[in-house]
């Protein structure tokens, strides 16, 4: 008898998704607002939004369509863009890389959108690239990544390797040490992560003592903290590409062996405000992070958004670099639709998109023409109220370097797209 | 003998009549639905029934296998991945000479991995679609089912399997491009692009030619003798053995077969999907695959195929709705299926559908029973009265 | 030397305590019940959330220091009867079909893992209200004797009826209470499980430490074991479970209650997946994934343990365990570096992923030497 | 004197530390009806396991047909002429019955010809005929499952003799049937017995009497004595087992 009422719980929940009357429910029914919005007179511009609102990614992926949602909601109080009203359409990635290709199909073939924020994993960007490539249609990027990429089609407003891990790790040998451990999730942007590291250690007169790779949701984590015992026997210098659970059990193994921050300081660059609340602060205490936006930035435009998105959300949420690089890039889309004078003519847009400025919550930020954004390094010690205290941040906003230079393959290599000679990958020298 | 031969031709006749519905579906497949799909806007659906009636195929697998043997396969996504790897490997090399696919250098790779080499050919790719699947299946069967492993612990270790073949793929990132998987969209072959419309077509087209290739494979297998030894292993192994059979081999034989299947299922899908990555082994998705066939109808040939794409349609245009709510829905599906539809829609349609329909016209189906009282006229007089009256009221 | 060797050992221990409490409830369930219950890790995070809502329901009490006890008895009570719920609502009808029951706590793990990212008292009492009427509407009906034949058309009829009263009622709810009704309890976030002081940090000895949370576990461990044996072997009602999930037929002839038998049985490997949930959450993220990690190693533990058999699954635990952790870390390539090759071959698995493919492929060659297991059940009854 | 068709030599089975068959031998000539009998617990069954090889012995060897059945498993001395039908039936319940007896009546059982092969006319005809021997053309083309209890074990033993076997295996074949199936089964046996040699395990006795020519006490894993009915009946130490020591059963009283 209790089956019949699961079996029918999920037949409810069904219908409680379409109703319109739970479209304010944070964060939740993408599809009520698409439902609510659709109704509307077509005097609106269609965007799309494609992030994991499932499965393992849904934990990181959420709070960026909260701040996607956010700056839609403040640009159509606005007056919208050109006049219009702009129109979220939130497709579902569900974790799942082709699921990611399939969504992104859909938004430009059936709902036209006239742009597309979305993705966080590298791999799902990888999936989706070619079909916005093959329909010559456009992605907005918020996280940071690896690099090493630089399509025409998608613009990245996260960070590039040389605006949050080569500066980290200057930093780290200025002032922690020359012995670095690394250890990663077993993905891409640890991987190409850790390889930039390396070559930058061996240029600068740093160490790699040792890496380690554990599987995505791995929570078992000894082996590494073994490893970084015997790699490093009296304290250095532990570089953390890890991603999602495996962080918790990570910095609780860490601390319970007792390596502390006080000998084995730990650089993350996948753990930020939100992440301090679900790993629990008294494991992260003194460890750092490096990011180019962190809440405790003090800037007014940082209070507005910090202020704005507790408003919507509620007081118990933090942003995050992340949600804050896709909150910015709602407006530079905005922003170069303006510009351009229309949402539909692509090319128009891109070039209109390049050189254009926004007054960001991390300072002035620029989109450069090859893609990716001038950006501000900070680096952030974690405090006992869970926040960070930022103890370094670089004077102006650091130029993206898509192409890494300290990897041989694509040293010497940039990218220009507002110069058709240059495009994608072109040699400087 | 007359009734033998008569026995023979109406059988004969039973075939062709299932061919001809199978071709007359197949023909709607391939030039009714697609424009009927283009022309209402909704074009990216036609790749999606492509890539549904590519799982299609492994889902048959999965029906010989579960269905009418009896062995719960939780690891088919491993030969799944294998085959969508071979044929993706396949074509990311199909670049001009001395080239490597560009994955490689942001690893620093400057020399195509030993694994590699043999994708450059054509002939060695078909071959390694099917036929690396049913390799390691066959030999990963083997050695569990020599040992008579077999009910859950088989589907446990099937599960294991996968989680190892998840990890290696997963973690061999200068081999096979980890967890970004190999992308096929832009590579090329026979000088187009692969996510291009006419080699879409060109797949689709294969795959519904591929799909009917492995219906009729699967209806051969489970007709006449080997069907039934199929039905035997799942009903009696002991009994088998003391008959004088090896039901190792058949099992071995059956499960490399879905393998293949699984494979070639992995190698359509992956190119009309445009990527495979090792999340084609997560333990969900294989599950997934069961569900497709206990949904259709186990032991039911079409409905594994119908399971399958009603239930992958569901999942695309439900969790377009309602992201949030898919899985309560999938968890829902099993659920009922397990308990309430054991027969799934196939079984249902076939017990009570077809009751329910013939009740609703006054057609009841008459029972069988002792053939003493079949004759006993005195008993069918009552019977027939009987109806009537319960029509009546 | 010696503080690598000690660790070592240690760490072998600790990663099989581990997964031997995870495995201990599976055990019961699989190896008493022949049940195949997909859904352990969803229970074990069920246990993990208790954790975390008794942390937070007692932070600033001076009960803190030892909430970690109370949340082990909280953790075991919840999955316990969310075990018993499901026990009677779904497990009752697959006796004796194991692959259905592995399918169908399948589908409750899913539902299990969206529930803990869905659930707010909109959805509650959505839940509530429905299970209210239509249960309600079935107790009245079911009295009547011609109730079988019209069972299609209530159905029909009450399914859609109660849901629609149950959501009409819970989004007008939603409308009226905004943020309090409608807010997610926990969200898809992961939630943070802090330990107690006292269990943060390290034993020092001989140049390593001993982390105070895996010794916790060790004890847990030991002394969920010892408490399952005795309940087993010197209890009324453990000599009932082992007489029913020996012969059933028989006990329900002599007068066990066998439905009830089942239950507790369920509910015991549940409650003890609530215990392990509560354990890991010292150890690592609590989050809608976190029973996902652990149920094909645990399951494994069972296989190779030999089904039915506490022994067995103590030393697999211990050797599965210890093999990974041996192998995923650099102990073996440092004991075998005089062996240029060996090491090499060890260096290649010396990662947690390629670790796990070794461990694999040794289970694999294992069963080839005892398919039943280490202690495999014996007697004609076994393949007749 | 006629040929062995089957000789047990010093068998010795022992399970975890339990010796189920204690230094046993046994022979049968070719073309013997043999009835075993024995109190519960004498060995009965790891007897047969040990003959069909489900069970390796622990020491001691079977030869059957003259050969050695050592290192052969199941479907290979079932190949060799060794047919075995259980205590409780064990079919096929998703066959027919026909289907059923056509399985066991194909001659050739590697995978290839169950792929490829179809059942000759002479296989067809045999089963036919078996089927009407069973008694159950009525219902040939059923669901073995619908089958009653005493079908069943006639389909069982219609599958055993499809197979053709030189020695049938046969444990307790009228265990839960009617005295009237009772005396069918045992006209089947004997009807068989004009062509094959077989063993019967049985505990009714009155079956016993009804188609015994010799039988074999089996006790505590050893041959206790062998003889005609009466002769075992007879047996002071048959008594003994059966029903306790005389003075046990004078205390007793």
């Amino acid at each position: 008898m209790i089956l019949g009422s699961t079996a029918a719980g999920s037949i409810l929940l069904k219908a409680c998704g379409s109703d319109p009357s739970t479209t304010a429910s944070p964060g939740a029914s993408p599809a009520a607002s698409t439902a609510a919005s659709t109704s509307a007179s077509g005097n609106t511009v269609k965007v799309g939004i494609l992030h994991s609102l499932s499965g393992t990614m849904a934990i990181s992926e959420k709070s960026v369509v909260d701040a996607e949602n956010l700056a839609i909601e403040e640009i159509n109080q606005a007056g919208g863009v050109l006049g219009k009203q702009i129109e979220a359409i939130i497709e579902d990635g569900n974790s799942d890389w082709p699921t990611f290709a399939e969504k992104a199909k859909k938004l430009i073939d059936q709902d036209k959108v006239a742009t597309v924020f979305g993705c966080w994993t590298s791999a799902s960007r990888k999936a989706v690239l070619p079909v916005f490539e093959s329909k010559n249609s456009l992605l907005w990027y918020p996280v940071q990544y690896e690099g090493q990429e630089c399509s025409k089609n998608v613009f990245y407003t996260g960070a590039a390797p040389n605006q949050q891990i080569e500066p980290s790790v200057d930093w780290l040998l200025e002032n922690k040490g020359k012995e670095f451990f690394l250890v990663g999730s077993d993905y891409v942007f640890p991987r190409t992560a850790n390889t930039i590291i390396k070559a930058q250690l061996a240029a600068k007169g740093g160490k790699t003592v040792g890496e380690d790779y554990v599987p995505l949701g791995s929570t078992e984590v000894k082996s590494v903290i073994q490893k970084i015992k015997q790699a490093l026997p009296n304290g250095g210098v532990i570089y953390n590409s890890l991603n999602g659970d495996s962080n918790v059990a990570f910095f609780k193994e860490l601390q319970a062996s007792g390596l502390g921050p006080d000998k084995y300081p730990s650089m993350s660059v996948s753990i930020a405000e939100e992440e301090v609340k679900a790993i629990g602060v008294d494991y992260l205490q003194g460890h750092y992070a490096a990011w180019n936006y962190f809440q405790t930035v003090n800037s007014p435009a940082s209070t507005k958004f910090v202020e704005a998105f507790k408003a919507k959300y509620g007081s118990d949420r933090v942003v995050n670099d992340p949600m804050e690089a896709a909150y910015i890039m709602v407006y530079l889309w905005k922003q170069s639709v303006e510009k351009a004078g229309t949402y539909e003519d692509l090319e128009k847009v891109k070039t209109a998109a390049y050189g254009q400025t926004f007054d960001a919550p991390q300072g002035k930020i620029t989109m450069n023409s090859n893609h990716h954004l001038s950006k501000f390094v900070r680096i952030g010690e974690v405090g006992e109220d869970s926040l960070f205290k930022i103890v370094y941040e670089t004077k102006e906003a650091v130029k993206p370097v898509p192409w890494n230079q300290f990897v041989t393959d694509t040293k010497g290599f940039a990218c220009d797209w507002s110069d058709p000679a240059k495009g994608g990958k072109y040699k400087t020298t | 003998m007359d009734a033998l031969i008569q026995s023979k031709s109406k059988a004969r006749q039973r075939l062709l009549i299932e061919a001809g519905i199978v071709a007359a579906i197949a023909l709607l497949l391939l030039f009714v639905i697609p424009p009927i799909l283009v022309g209402s806007g909704q074009g990216f659906r036609v790749n999606l029934l492509g890539r549904y009636l590519a799982l299609a195929i492994a889902a048959l697998g999965i029906d010989l296998i579960w269905g009418f043997t009896g062995i719960l396969s939780l690891g088919q996504g491993v030969f799944f991945a294998l085959g969508g790897y071979s044929l993706a490997m396949f074509l990311l090399l199909q670049l001009p000479d001395g080239q490597l696919p560009d994955f490689f250098s942001p690893y620093g790779v400057t020399e195509l991995p030993w694994l590699w080499q043999p994708f450059y050919s054509l002939p060695f790719t078909l071959f390694a679609i099917v036929f690396i699947p049913t390799i390691v299946a066959a030999t990963l069967g083997y050695l569990v089912f020599r040992n008579r492993i077999r009910g859950v612990y088989f589907s446990i270790l099937t599960q294991a399997a996968l989680i190892v073949f998840f990890n290696f793929f997963n973690g061999q990132q200068k081999l096979i491009n980890g967890t970004n998987g190999l992308k096929t969209d832009t590579a090329t072959i026979f000088g187009q692009t692969v996510s291009s419309p006419p080699v879409q077509a060109f797949l689709y087209t294969l795959t519904i030619l591929l799909l009917v290739g492995g219906y009729a494979l699967s209806r051969w297998l489970t007709s006449g003798r080997s069907g039934r030894l199929l039905v035997a292993v799942r009903d009696d192994e002991a009994r088998m053995r003391f008959s004088g059979y090896d039901p190792t081999m058949f099992k071995v034989l059956v499960f490399a077969i879905s393998a293949g299947l699984a494979g070639i299922a992995g190698a359509l899908y992956t190119v009309q999907s445009g990527i495979i990555t090792p999340q084609a082994m997560n333990i969900a998705f294989s599950i997934e695959m069961v569900i497709w066939v206990a949904v259709g109808g186990r032991a039911t040939i079409v409905g594994a195929i119908l399971g399958t794409l009603i239930v992958n349609f569901a999942k695309s245009i439900l969790s377009e709705r309602f992201p949030q709510f898919w899985y309560f829905f999938q968890g829902g599906l099993f659920l009922i299926v397990v308990t309430v539809l054991p027969g799934g829609i196939l079984g249902w349609l076939r017990e009570d559908g077809v009751r329910l329909v013939r009740s609703q016209i006054n057609k009841r189906r008459p029972l069988q029973t002792y053939p003493s009282l079949e004759e006993d006229p005195g008993v069918q007089y009552e019977r027939k009265n009987l109806a009537n009256r319960e029509s009546d009221g | 030397m010696l503080s690598g060797l000690l660790d070592g050992i240690f760490s072998g221990i600790s990663l099989g305590s581990v997964l031997l409490l995870a495995a201990l409830g599976l055990a019961i369930v699989f190896g008493l019940m022949g049940v195949i219950n997909m859904a352990h890790g969803e229970l074990m995070m069920l246990g993990a959330y208790t954790t975390y809502m008794v942390q937070n329901a007692l932070k600033g009490t001076p009960l803190f220091g030892i909430y970690i006890f109370i949340a082990l008895i909280a953790a075991f009570i919840v999955t316990a009867i969310f075990g018993l719920v499901l026990e009677r609502g779904v497990i009752r009808y697959l006796y004796g079909r194991p692959l259905e029951t592995l399918l169908a706590t399948w589908g409750v793990s899913l539902i299990l893992q969206q529930l803990v990212r869905s659930v707010s008292w909109q959805l509650v009492t959505i839940v509530a209200l429905f299970c209210l009427l239509f249960f309600g509407a079935m107790w009245i009906v079911a009295r009547r004797t011609d109730f079988e034949r019209a069972r299609g058309w209530f159905l029909a009829i009450m399914i859609p009826l109660s849901a629609a009263a149950a959501i009409a009622t819970g989004n007008v709810l939603g409308t009226l209470y905004k943020p309090a009704f409608t807010k997610l309890w926990f969200d898809a976030r992961n939630v943070d499980v802090t330990a107690p002081k006292w269990l943060r940090g390290g034993f020092p000895i001989a140049g390593t430490q001993f982390s105070y949370a895996r010794i916790f576990i060790i004890v847990l461990t030991i002394a969920c074991v010892v408490g399952v044996y005795w309940f087993l072997n010197n209890t009324p009602w453990g000599l009932r479970i082992r007489a029913v999930t020996q012969n059933r037929t028989m006990s329900a002839c002599l007068g066990i209650p066998t439905k009830k038998v089942d239950a507790l049985t369920f509910a015991l490997g549940s409650g003890l997946a609530g215990l392990a949930g509560c354990a890991v959450s010292l150890l690592g993220s609590v989050g809608p994934n976190t029973g996902q990690n652990y149920i094909v190693d645990t399951f494994m533990v069972v296989v190779v343990g030999g089904v039915g058999k506490l022994a067995g699954s103590i030393i697999a635990a211990l050797a599965i365990g210890t093999a990974n952790y041996l192998i995923g870390s650099n102990t073996l390539v440092d004991l075998t570096a005089p062996i240029k090759p060996l090491s090499d071959t060890f260096a290649f698995f010396s990662t947690i992923s390629m670790a796990k493919v070794l461990v694999f492929a040794l289970i694999i060659a294992f069963l080839q030497f005892r398919p039943g297991g280490l202690f495999p059940q014996k007697g004609r009854t076994v393949d007749a | 004197m006629s040929e062995k068709i089957l000789q047990i030599e010093n068998l010795t089975v022992d399970f975890d530390g339990f010796r189920a068959l204690n230094n046993l031998n046994f022979s049968l000539d070719t073309g013997e009806l043999r009835v075993i009998i024995g109190p519960n617990g004498a060995g009965k069954t790891t007897f047969l396991d040990v003959i069909t090889g489900k069970t390796k012995p622990t020491t001691g060897q079977v030869t059957f047909k003259g050969k050695s059945t050592k290192g052969n498993v199941e479907y290979q001395i079932a190949r060799l002429g060794v047919g075995r039908k259980f205590q409780t039936p064990r079919i096929y319940l998703n066959l027919t019955p026909r289907e059923n007896l056509e399985l066991s009546c194909n001659r050739y059982k590697n995978v290839w010809n169950a792929l490829f092969g179809k059942p000759s006319s002479a296989e067809r005809r045999t089963v036919a005929g078996l089927i009407e021997t069973i008694g159950l053309d009525a219902k040939a083309d059923l669901k073995a499952a619908l089958l009653s209890h005493g079908e069943k074990q006639r389909l069982e033993i219609g599958m055993l003799v499809a197979q053709s076997p030189d020695l049938l295996l046969v444990d307790e074949p009228v265990a839960g049937l009617t005295d009237e199936e009772t005396e069918n089964v045992g006209n089947l046996l004997l009807a068989l017995a004009e062509s094959h040699s077989i063993i019967v395990i049985e505990h009714d006795m009155e079956f016993v009497r009804q188609i015994a020519r010799k039988v074999t006490v089996l006790h505590q894993g050893t041959v206790l004595c062998e003889g005609s009915m009466d002769e075992v009946q007879n047996d002071p130490r048959v008594i003994e087992v059966y029903l306790g020591k005389q003075e046990d059963d004078r205390a007793a009283a």
